[in-house]
This record gives C-alpha cells, structure tokens and sequence, in this order.
C-alpha cells in the first residue's frame, strides 16, 4: 500500500511502470487519472486544499477498504494539492489483482471514496474570478453502489 | 480544542485555525456557540446542510459528541480527485 | 483511436504518459494492463497466437463501438504476440473521458470483447508440459452486462 | 476458399491453412466435408461447440452462409487480454 500526498508534480508513466514491476502473481493492473480540465477555456490555475494529517489518514482507510472488499494485491493512491494548470495530472490510482474483475472495482471505489470522503477541496482561478468547485451530487450517489 | 476551517468555511471566518475554550457537548452545540460570536461566524454557519465536520480528523455529523476531542474541522463537501 | 497489434514489448509508462499528454479537455484516464503470471510456479514461456487481419479489425470494432457507447474521447489498444515469459506485460488499454464513469466502463467493456471477442490463443509452456489456456465461463458470461 | 486453423485445431489437424475447392452452402456443410477426410479432421472437429469459427474475418455461427466467403477461419474460443 502506498499513499502519498505531495505537492509535486508526479509522471503517471514512472508510477506505473513502478506499481506492475512490484506485483508478483498479479495479473491485472488498473490505473485511474485524474487531469485539470479547462471547462471554460479561461482557467488560470487550480488551487487543491487539503487537510494535513486527516487526508492521509482517510486515504489510507479507503484503501485498506478496497483491500478488504476484493482480491487486489497492491494499492496506490498519490494526490496532488497546492497550485495547479490546465492538464497537470492532478492525482492517481493504481490497483493489482489476479482477476481483472478486482481490479477494475477496487479502482472504481477508490475513486468514488476519494471524490466525496476524502478533505480536498478544488478552488478554480479564471479570468472572470475565483471560485470553489462545487460537489456533485452524482459523486454522492456513487458511493451508494458499493 | 483547536478548531480548523477549510475551503470557502476559512475564507468566510478569514482564518484557518483557532483554540476555542468550549464546554460543548456536541458539535451542534459548538456551531450555535460559534454562531453566536460574530456575524462572520453566522455566515460560514448559516446552512448546516452545505458543511461537513470531523471530529479528531475522523467525519463526524453535527450530533456527535466532543468530550475529549482535540480537533475539529469545519469545510464543506469534499472535492478530490 | 490507436490500435496495435505486435511482437515486440511496450513500455507502459511511455505508453501510459503518451496517452495522457493527448487528451485535450479530458479529465479522466484509465488504463488496464494484463501481465504473464505463472500460476504453478513453472512457467517456461507463454506463446500467444493470433490471426493476422482478423485481430486487427476485431479490435478496432470493439474500440468503435466502446467510443459509441461512452462518453471516450480516445481508445488505445495495445496487445502482443509470440514468446512472452513471466512477468512480461501482454497488453494494455487506455480510456480517456471527461467524467470518470465513461473512461471506467469503457475500459472495462474493452477488456471484456477483447478477451472473448478478439481472436487471440494463449498456450502455456511449463516443465510439465505445454497446454492451451482454457477460455473461462466467467470471461463469457462478463459480455452479458454490457 | 482458403480454410485457416488456430490453436489447437491448427495443432489437431497439422498446418495453418490450406486451399479447400467446395459447394459447401454453409459453415457446417464444410465442417461436414472436412470431417469425412482424415482422422485429424474429424478429431478437430469432434465437439463443435469447443469450437468457433470466422468468415472472411468476422465472426459467425455454423449456419453461416458460404456463398462469396474467400476465408473461413476455425478456432477453439479466444483467451486474450
């Protein structure tokens, strides 16, 4: 299990060349990413807050979730916070499993845990002003499938 | 205890963490004691429904109880990933 | 929509980098990755068998019909053939969509065609012989979801 | 038509292709023509439902029409990923 909170920016490529050499008998890796997108096309940056000591904690739990609920192997959970551009990789996931049936659902609910339960907040800087990404009520709704 | 706010809760309140002395019960109790203080207060509490708590790092809802708690956060509803 | 088919390794780092640096205006990128394992502990090598021509297009229409289904502003399909030992990365796909469901269930639509649906053939060299890899109910029964 | 063989059938009945002359009207009329061969023939094609089959590179059943096919493709189900 690794999790890592950092402010630096990270190459999804070396993360994951490193996350499938580690697993030994895994079968399957599965890797999510998560990328700033530019929806009005004046975004100048994005700032991620986060709560230190409490973010790494709920991360961790989530994992040590997935871990419980399906076969995976291994899993990787590093997020990004401070100020961010239009296309920086903001943060990923990767899970390993015998079957890809595992993996792919313990991606999926790390992911929908991530969004609504773990302390991150998105604020938004554009031309026209600044403001916080609000949560969305489909996020919410995901997390009743699991 | 030491309270933290987060997001737009710590824009609103204009810092990011304070020591409140509180013989609050619950959290419920420590928003109406905080409420109480100033109108910036009022306003960053003014929709329980819009805000999120954790107690001792842990989310919590606005019923759970303080005793013994060390920390508490204010923010609202996470946005990660 | 990028599909190979090819004897020679890939790196999925660079594959996984490429991919992600593409994608205009999307915020979400899955990849899946199948690896050799070696289930009894005495695998010599891995053959994988295709059908040249077939193989291709089989997996352009997945991809095709994956774009139609989802919200997928790009497919990668990636998958070798020939020797393979232990530990070797066999094939990747990669997804990318605005919102993480679409790049999630793409992914795994692919995953579930391209095993029953493509035609390739794995056979298994062990001390003990050498055997073809049976298909698996499951892997047909996953099809009935989508 | 060119009749190609994988996996094991291509094992079972010892070469990866060959040129078949047939008025075979379908899939399982070939089948039928191949099998009344040789032993490796009618060895391969013993259970059909261990076996799968392409018509110029798509995917058919055993009633599948030959008439125009230039390539008929048998195999057991596919393993990839």
């Amino acid at each position: 299990m690794d999790i890592r909170v950092q402010e630096a920016p990270f190459d999804l490529g070396a993360e994951a060349n490193a996350f499938a050499a580690r697993q030994a008998g895994m079968g399957a890796v599965v890797t999510f990413t998560g990328i700033v997108r530019d929806l009005g096309g004046d975004l100048d940056a994005m700032e991620i807050e986060h709560y230190p000591g409490m973010t790494e904690k709920a991360l961790a739990g989530i994992a040590e979730e997935a871990m419980r609920r399906w076969q995976v192997g291994d899993v990787l959970i590093l997020h990004r916070h401070g100020r961010l551009c239009a296309d920086d990789l903001i943060m990923m996931v990767a899970t390993a499993s015998r079957h890809r049936a595992d993996a792919f659902q313990a991606a999926e609910f790390l992911m929908d845990y991530l969004k609504s339960r773990a302390p991150f907040w998105k604020k938004e800087l554009t031309q026209a002003g600044e403001g916080w990404v609000a949560a969305r009520d489909e996020d919410e709704d995901a997390l009743r499938r699991w | 205890m030491d309270v933290l706010y987060f997001a737009w809760v710590r824009e609103r309140i204009g810092h990011p963490k304070e020591r409140v002395e509180t013989r609050a019960a619950t959290v419920r109790d420590l928003v109406e004691e905080l409420r109480a203080r100033e109108d910036r207060y009022a306003a960053a509490f003014a929709d329980l429904s819009a805000l999120r708590v954790a107690v001792d790092q842990e989310l919590r809802d606005f019923d759970a109880p303080l005793g013994g708690a060390r920390e508490v956060a204010f923010f609202p509803p996470m946005t990660g990933g």
